[in-house]
């Protein structure tokens, strides 16, 4: 590590190399650590059995991620607050059904793929207020929403269920074309993510985000507009969960009262595993969309080398406590080497 | 009784079972109306039980007695499926019509219940036998196991690798039936089929999405999968309906004609079978019904006419079958809504 | 009631008969204030006396129940910190509020960054801005640096730079120099004096009263939350100032008694924590006390930490009465006798949702109790006993320490760590931001614990206090002790060469 | 007084009051519920719960969690049933079981305490591993013939009173307990470590001990359970008691304990636990779908922070304008900022 004197550089030009760039580093260790993990396992993989980035395999690795990283992008937004929503695997369910049902009978495409993301918004926003306005503690409401939205979504859609069948073939054929080795979808959710993460670093409304998430009573003196920001991520968070809603039911064309039931706890591992701390104030969304892509990859991988399905639950489990240590230990180094450097001279 | 001091499984084989059926049958007795039956699938809001509990509804009013049902929310809730149980038991019902998330967990509410003077019917998937009267199979699970194979061995010309895409690990009827297919590949004329792989979504249709691509990749030379779960055979089609493999390699197993209709018709799918929910809910109500009206007592050897269906005797453990499952295919899909 | 305005301009912001009460809890009564351009003006008090409140009124942080804040002579109703902001208003708040995630630039830009094209945030040029601020007030931190980590000091010196960055009309500062040493404020009071020269108006808080005298011309003092006089200083004697702030006359400020030390209570043996302080030898006797100086980042607290147990040593041993101590474990530490006081009351001395009498009996947990269980009139008596002893401000033993001011928050960490009798007491800055009045007593209680038998080992920023009532003065420089100086030669010269580097005396 | 008006106000009094009102509604309301074999079910059906919920309440007071108990009980009652199966004798395995839910906890806890990571990522990775190591060790067994001696005890109530014998050990592990957290000096550091784990340790704590002291109790609490639970519902299999820590992260929430950690008490969160217990219970029995008591459990939680919140808010608006009109020195009531 480079240790540069700041006291004795022209104030004019301050340089980028060296340390200066230091806290953007610490991010992308983390997001580079997950991204080794990733690259690592399919290789194994690949070497293991040469089919498995076969076009169609590429394009499959894509696609199980596709929906995991939408979903937990969003999540992101609201962890960073130092808040969670964690009826987010409801949302996706109950937008799913009312995009399909639109669908079933007829509807447009596009008008379908909106209502999901509309209702998403509305779930957002009631989740948003509740935290913001009522300043109640995120875990107990957002479980409470889990619960309400599922029931709501149950009653309503009973023993329904939207098939392929019902919907237009178009639709369904997008869902499981692309370019090449590269599904719409995915175009779609990087799109997405790209936004998202160049919002939450250029952005004032981006980097309050992180101020509020890293002490919550400094921002408000600092004058940030807590409530609107936290309202903001949680509406963009229901927002990014009723599009996964209806790109589940282009993916899956198969959407039921029970669709998106425990998701809640994929997505919350996707951002752990992404680096995004739960104590708020950081971490980044391309992190949290490489944790989905590892997480998917795992279930993709472990039937590829012919594991057994009976062992995939327990490997996924190691696997997931394995990246989380490895990203602690990555971080524990830079932090001592931080220290290290920061002894300062008066 | 105890070996090395302690209490193990081979003590605990001399203690017996208890039969659940005591007193005698009368078939000639009439049938009771006024009863209350109350229906107890594994999961409400799923197709697939809502079709079986219409069916008994229907089957239920026409005997002039009343119907409701009851239960959790998710098929893996089992302590859930206990409680609704024993709020059957509270409510005192004449009879229950339970389809078992799990064989031995309901024991202990079903056996409880029936002290209680409530017939107890199982449908779809049994407990122990001792814990009920009688069980409503829904086509016997040798004719299911060996149908399958045979389905695909005309579609595969009896040559090449094929896998099973199971539900659950633990979910007893799929098991039985993926012993009754291993048992049918035994035949010579299977001799160039090769069972390679059995692999369970967990009636999870990303689960079983995910392992569908696993199999595909891991066994490239795969000509044929059997899944003997709704869930696995609808998620399987829309995997193989999107991907190059898409009528290249066979599907079949168990499937709702409305679920399979698109893959059918795209030809992702040339053949199916399944049994008809609804009868076999009907059956089941009728089964409770004659319960209890004291036509039958749950034993070996008993008849009973329900209604329209015809005459059912009770077989070995109290079994009924409903008979043997539809076979789907292009030809006759659009004649079921289901 | 107001002092008349004896100069031409008229006050940029005023406040007229402002009263705020917390519950049942009246911080502030009938209180009034006029801010003149040009000019710095002390706010004196007491611990507790209603400056912060008085301060976050005017920030826009609490609504006042009753009176007006008066802007340009206009009446303006701040409804949160963001108007008063607007409204060209600095502040440095009592307790550091900074974002501990974000780099020291995004802390001091939060909210108004310098900008691009499309609104997005020009980095460069936020750096370079911080990188100019901190040239200003002379210190060298890294603005991409996060904020996490930073000590005290730092952490002040960054909300300093935040609210010079405003380039305010009004700059209102709560206690920042208390975590600074000498330099550091000589070259705050710089800056302060440049802006007062063009024309800003400044609202300054301290304990250390000589610092009120250095920089201020005029002086509101506070007791009890109501208003007792705004006066200029000229012609005042800190005696003066004191009558007003505590109105009675107040005992000598170090009442340091003579004792003979006896044998070795506290010795370290080359003390070494990699990176951060290295071979740091010495002892304390009982009945001493050893004063521990040094420019703020030199170490002392991260010594002090090692020595209790909270970091590991890499090398070196501690004895304590005779006894070694286990490697990273206070536990062992506090049952050989030794105590520490830390320099962050609200992370580290208490825990701020627990009440008064839980946080002092929190060091007596293996005391308090009678047949495996918790004795609850043992801990509420000895929780009482020495809240009172040390005077402590409250209005129920079972309120939590959060509805403390900051002095008696610091008082409560006293008796905490006093209820355990320790045999060694290792305080650090142990009377920042405690009023001159309980300082006094403080010293008065260190001194007394000290003629008691008990090894005091004092780290302070504050030189006077350090000159004043130590018997020996050991420094340190950049993680190593440079120097050792006797009672009679430590001058403010001999410790200030040794803490700067130069030779020692 | 401002004084009773916070005691009155503090949520585990209210969800105690509420369990109360519940109870007696439903005594002389809801036909069924009262009968003593009803109540046994409830509180069998409820234990497996509160038994979690007792080592989880202490756990989050101290501002960690864990959501690997359910997977911990599966393991448990896996390894349960594979050791019934080969043949080992029942008081040989339940010890072992129990010692399989330390190492468990121990392992949630040094990774927790040792590499310092976030309890909740750690237990979510373990909520996996334990499940799938259970599904490795019991594959897709069901055992259900344990001794009928340890099923009737697990099972069974104490003659005909509503008592199931499980319950009585249950007391006194309460009670333990309770005196653990509310009276005892190791309660005390809990507590502190919740609101303020540096300021803690500061004070000699010694909180990574005592937080691996936890996660080890939890571990052995949720084992116990595990074998509990497969005695109980006579069943043995690997997905025993899925889902099970969301019952017991919403039961302890809604009685009134704080996830940021340092505040609560056992009696709230186990009345918490009762509370939804009953209710449920009652719901079943007035025949409201599964479904309505899914959204009427997501209520409850968003009344149960949203309501003390409004009550804290009318207490401190009283207060003050008692502290306006009255300039003579009052008690405190709670601080309305940070
Ligand atoms: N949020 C609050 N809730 C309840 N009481 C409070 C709150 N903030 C301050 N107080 C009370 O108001 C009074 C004035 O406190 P304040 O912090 O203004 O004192 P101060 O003069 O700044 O003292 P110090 O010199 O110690 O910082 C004190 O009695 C304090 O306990
Ligand atoms: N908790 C911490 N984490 C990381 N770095 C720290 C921490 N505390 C202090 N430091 C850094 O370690 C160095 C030594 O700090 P320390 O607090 O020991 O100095 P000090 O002499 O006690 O000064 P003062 O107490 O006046 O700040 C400083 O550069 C400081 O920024
Ligand atoms: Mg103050
Ligand atoms: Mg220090």
């Amino acid at each position: 590590m480079t240790v540069t004197a700041p006291d004795q550089a022209p104030v004019a030009e301050v340089p980028k190399a060296g340390a200066t760039r230091l806290v953007d580093r610490v991010f992308r260790m983390r997001e580079l650590a997950i991204l080794v993990v990733f690259l690592v396992m399919i290789a194994v993989t690949q070497a293991g059995n040469s089919a498995f980035l076969s076009e169609q395999g590429v394009k499959d690795l894509l696609l199980n991620a596709t929906i995991l990283v939408l979903v937990a992008t969003g999540q992101t937004l609201v962890v960073i607050t130092r808040n969670v929503d964690l009826s987010v695997g409801s949302t996706l369910g109950i937008s799913a059904f009312a995009a399909g049902l639109h669908l079933q009978n007829g509807g447009n495409p596009a008008v379908a793929v909106t209502l999901a993301v509309l209702l998403g918004i509305g779930f957002g926003l009631l989740n948003g207020l509740l935290v913001s306005l009522g300043q109640v503690p995120a875990l107990v409401v957002t479980l409470g929403t889990l619960y309400i939205i599922r029931g709501i979504d149950s009653i309503w859609v009973g023993s329904r269920q939207i098939t392929a069948a019902d919907l237009p073939g178009g639709f369904v054929d997008f869902g499981s074309g692309g370019l090449s080795a590269v599904p719409y979808l995915a175009l779609i959710a990087l799109a997405v993510l790209v936004a998202t993460a160049y919002y939450l670093k250029h952005f004032g409304g981006g980097r309050e985000l992180y101020a509020l998430g890293s002490n919550p009573e400094a921002a408000r003196l600092a004058g940030i507009p807590v409530r609107k920001r936290i309202l903001a991520a949680y509406t963009v968070c229901g927002a990014l969960a009723g599009l996964a809603g209806a790109m589940y039911l282009a993916r899956f064309g198969n959407v039921d009262s029970g669709t998106g039931s425990g998701y809640e706890l994929t997505v919350v591992s996707a951002v752990v595993v992404g680096g995004v701390a739960f104590t708020g104030g950081s971490g980044s969304v391309y992190g949290a969309a490489l944790g989905a892509l590892l997480l998917t990859s795992v279930n993709s991988v472990l039937p590829a080398l012919g594991v057994s399905s009976v062992w995939v639950l327990a490997i996924n489990g190691v696997l997931l406590v394995l990246a989380i240590a490895v990203d602690r230990i990555v971080a524990l180094r830079v932090a001592s080497a931080l220290k290290k450097r920061n002894a300062r001279h008066a | 009784a105890t070996a090395c001091g302690g209490t193990t499984k081979e003590d605990v084989k001399n203690e017996g079972g208890v039969a659940a059926s005591a007193g005698k049958a009368d078939p000639n007795a009439a049938t009771k109306k006024g009863l209350t039956v109350g229906f107890l699938p594994k999961q409400v809001n799923n197709p697939y039980f809502t079709s079986a509990d219409q069916g008994g509804e229907k089957a239920v009013r026409e005997l002039g007695s009343t119907f409701k049902e009851v239960g959790p929310t998710s098929a893996t809730d089992t302590a859930g499926q206990v409680s609704y149980v024993n709020t059957l038991t509270q409510q005192q019902v004449d009879a229950m019509a339970v389809s078992a998330q799990d064989p031995g967990a309901l024991c202990t509410a079903l056996k409880q219940a029936m002290k209680n003077g409530i017939k107890v019917v199982t449908y779809d998937s049994d407990t122990n036998p001792e814990c009920r009267n009688a069980f409503v199979s829904q086509a016997s699970a040798e004719d299911l196991g060996r149908t399958e194979v045979q389905l695909l061995a005309e579609q595969i010309d009896y040559r090449g690798e094929i896998a099973i895409l199971s539900a659950a690990q633990t979910a007893t009827n799929q098991n039985t039936w993926i012993d009754f297919m291993k048992d049918e590949l035994k035949d010579r004329k299977y001799k160039n089929m090769k069972l390679v792989e059995v692999a369970y979504g967990n009636d999870d249709a990303q689960q079983s999405f995910q392992q569908t691509q696993g199999l595909l990749q891991e066994h490239p030379n795969l000509k044929g999968i059997i899944s003997p779960t709704t869930v696995g055979i609808k998620a399987a089609a829309q995997y193989l309906s999107g991907s190059k493999y898409k009528g290249k390699v066979k599907l079949t197993g168990l499937g709702t004609p409305n679920d399979m209709r698109t893959y059918v018709k795209n030809g992702t799918v040339e053949a199916f079978e399944l049994w008809d929910p609804a009868k076999l809910g009907e059956l089941a109500a009728r089964t409770a019904v004659a319960l209890a009206s004291g036509q039958i007592t749950g034993k070996e050897g008993e008849t009973f006419t329900a209604g329209a269906m015809g005459e059912y005797t009770l077989g070995k453990d109290g079994v009924i079958n409903l008979g043997k499952p539809t076979v789907f295919n292009a030809g006759n899909i659009d004649r079921f809504d289901f | 009631m107001t002092h008349p305005s004896d100069t031409g301009p008229a006050p940029v912001l005023a406040l007229k008969d402002i009263s705020k009460s917390f519950g049942a809890v009246r911080a502030l009564r009938d209180v009034s204030l006029e801010l003149f351009p040009g000019e710095v003006h002390a706010l004196a008090g007491e611990n507790g006396a209603g400056k912060s409140t008085l301060i976050k009124t005017l920030a826009g942080v609490h609504r006042p129940d009753a009176g007006q804040v008066l802007l340009d002579g206009e009446p303006v109703v701040f409804h949160g910190p963001g108007d008063a902001r607007d409204a060209g208003i600095a502040v440095i708040y009592q307790e550091p509020t900074l974002f501990p995630d974000l780099s020291i630039a995004e802390n001091i830009f939060m909210g108004r960054q310098p900008r691009r094209a499309l609104r997005r945030i020009d980095r460069r040029a936020t750096r370079d801005a911080t990188t100019a601020l901190m040239r200003r007030l002379g210190v060298s931190l890294d603005p991409d640096r996060p904020a996490r980590g930073l000590s005290i000091a730092d952490q002040q010196i960054v909300e300093i730079a935040k609210a010079l960055s405003f380039d305010a009309r009004v700059l209102i500062m709560d206690e920042p120099t208390a975590a600074l040493t000498h330099s550091e404020v000589a070259r705050l009071f710089g800056v302060v004096r440049a802006l007062r020269d063009q024309g800003a108006a400044v609202l300054f808080i301290s304990h250390r009263l000589e610092e009120i005298f250095e920089i201020c011309r005029r002086v509101t003092t506070l007791r009890d939350g109501a208003w007792i006089a705004s006066e200029p200083l000229a012609g005042m004697t800190e005696d003066d100032l004191v009558r007003r702030m505590v109105g009675r006359d107040l005992a000598e400020l170090y009442p340091k008694q003579d004792v003979t030390p006896g044998e070795v209570a506290l010795s370290v043996r080359r003390l070494t924590r990699e990176g951060v302080f290295t071979d740091v030898s010495f002892d304390v006797r009982r009945g001493e006390i050893v004063g521990l100086a040094g420019l703020v980042g030199a170490g002392r607290t991260e010594v002090a930490r090692a020595v209790f147990g909270i970091d590991r040593r890499d090398a070196g041993e501690v004895v304590v009465d005779g006894r070694k101590l286990t490697n990273g474990a206070p536990s062992t530490a506090m049952a050989a006798g030794l105590a520490l006081v830390p320099e962050d009351r609200r992370a580290q001395g208490l825990v701020m949702d627990m009440s008064i009498e839980r946080n002092i009996g929190l060091t007596g947990l293996g005391t308090t109790v009678r047949a495996g269980l918790m004795d609850r009139g043992a801990e509420r008596s000895r929780s009482l006993d020495w809240a009172v002893k040390l005077q402590v401000k409250y209005a129920r033993i079972a309120d939590t320490v959060n509805t403390l001011s900051g002095g008696n928050q610091q008082k409560v960490v006293l008796a905490k760590w006093l209820a355990t009798r320790p045999k060694v007491l290792i305080v650090d800055e142990p009377t920042r931001g405690i009023d001159v009045g309980t300082k006094a007593e403080v010293h008065r209680l260190l001194s007394w614990l000290a003629a008691d038998g008990v090894a005091v080992l004092m780290i302070s920023s504050d030189l006077p206090e350090i000159l004043g009532m130590a018997d020996r003065v050991l420094v340190m420089h950049e993680g190593r002790l440079t120097a050792e100086i006797p009672r009679t030669d430590a001058t403010e010269e001999t410790v200030m060469a040794a803490a700067t580097g130069r030779t020692a005396a | 007084m401002p004084d009773s008006l916070t005691r009155a106000v503090r949520w585990d009094t209210v969800v105690g009051a509420l369990l109360v009102v519940v109870l007696l509604l439903s005594f002389t309301t809801v036909d069924g519920f009262g009968n003593a074999l009803n109540l046994s079910f409830l509180i069998g059906n409820t234990l497996p719960i509160a038994l979690i919920a007792m080592p989880m309440t202490l756990l989050v007071v101290s501002g960690e969690i864990d959501l690997s108990v359910a997977s911990t009980a599966g393991l448990s009652g896996a390894v349960m049933g594979a050791l019934w199966n080969q043949g080992m004798a029942i008081e040989t395995i339940i010890p072992v079981c129990l010692a399989i839910g330390v190492v468990c906890g121990l392992v949630n806890g040094l990774l927790v305490t040792r590499l310092g990571l976030p309890s909740l990522a750690v237990t979510i990775g373990t909520l996996a591993a334990y499940r799938g190591i259970a599904q490795i060790v019991l594959g897709s067994d069901a055992v259900t013939d344990f001794p009928s001696a340890y099923l009737d005890f697990a099972a069974g109530r104490i003659g005909d009173t509503f008592v199931p014998y499980a319950f009585l050990p249950f007391l006194v592990l309460l009670a333990i307990a309770v005196v653990a957290l509310h009276a005892t000096p190791f309660g005390r550091s809990l507590f502190a470590t919740g609101a303020g784990e540096e300021a803690a340790r500061f004070a000699g704590i010694r909180v990574k001990r005592q937080k691996l002291i936890l996660f080890t109790v939890t571990g052995l609490m949720s084992a116990l359970t595990g074998v509990f639970w497969a005695l109980h519902y006579a069943s043995a299999r690997y997905d025993n008691a899925t889902g099970l820590e969301l019952s017991v992260v919403a039961a302890v929430l809604l009685g009134g304990i704080d996830f940021d950690g340092g505040k609560g008490t056992l009696g709230g969160a186990i009345a918490g636990v009762f509370l939804l217990g009953a209710l449920q219970n009652v719901m079943s029995l007035k025949d409201v779908s599964a479904q309505s008591q899914i959204v009427v459990t997501g209520v409850l939680l968003v009344l149960s922070v949203l309501g003390p919140r409004v009550a804290r808010q009318i207490a401190a608006a009283r207060a003050g304008r008692r502290a306006a009109t009255a300039p003579a020195p009052d008690p405190k009531a709670p601080a309305p900022t940070t």
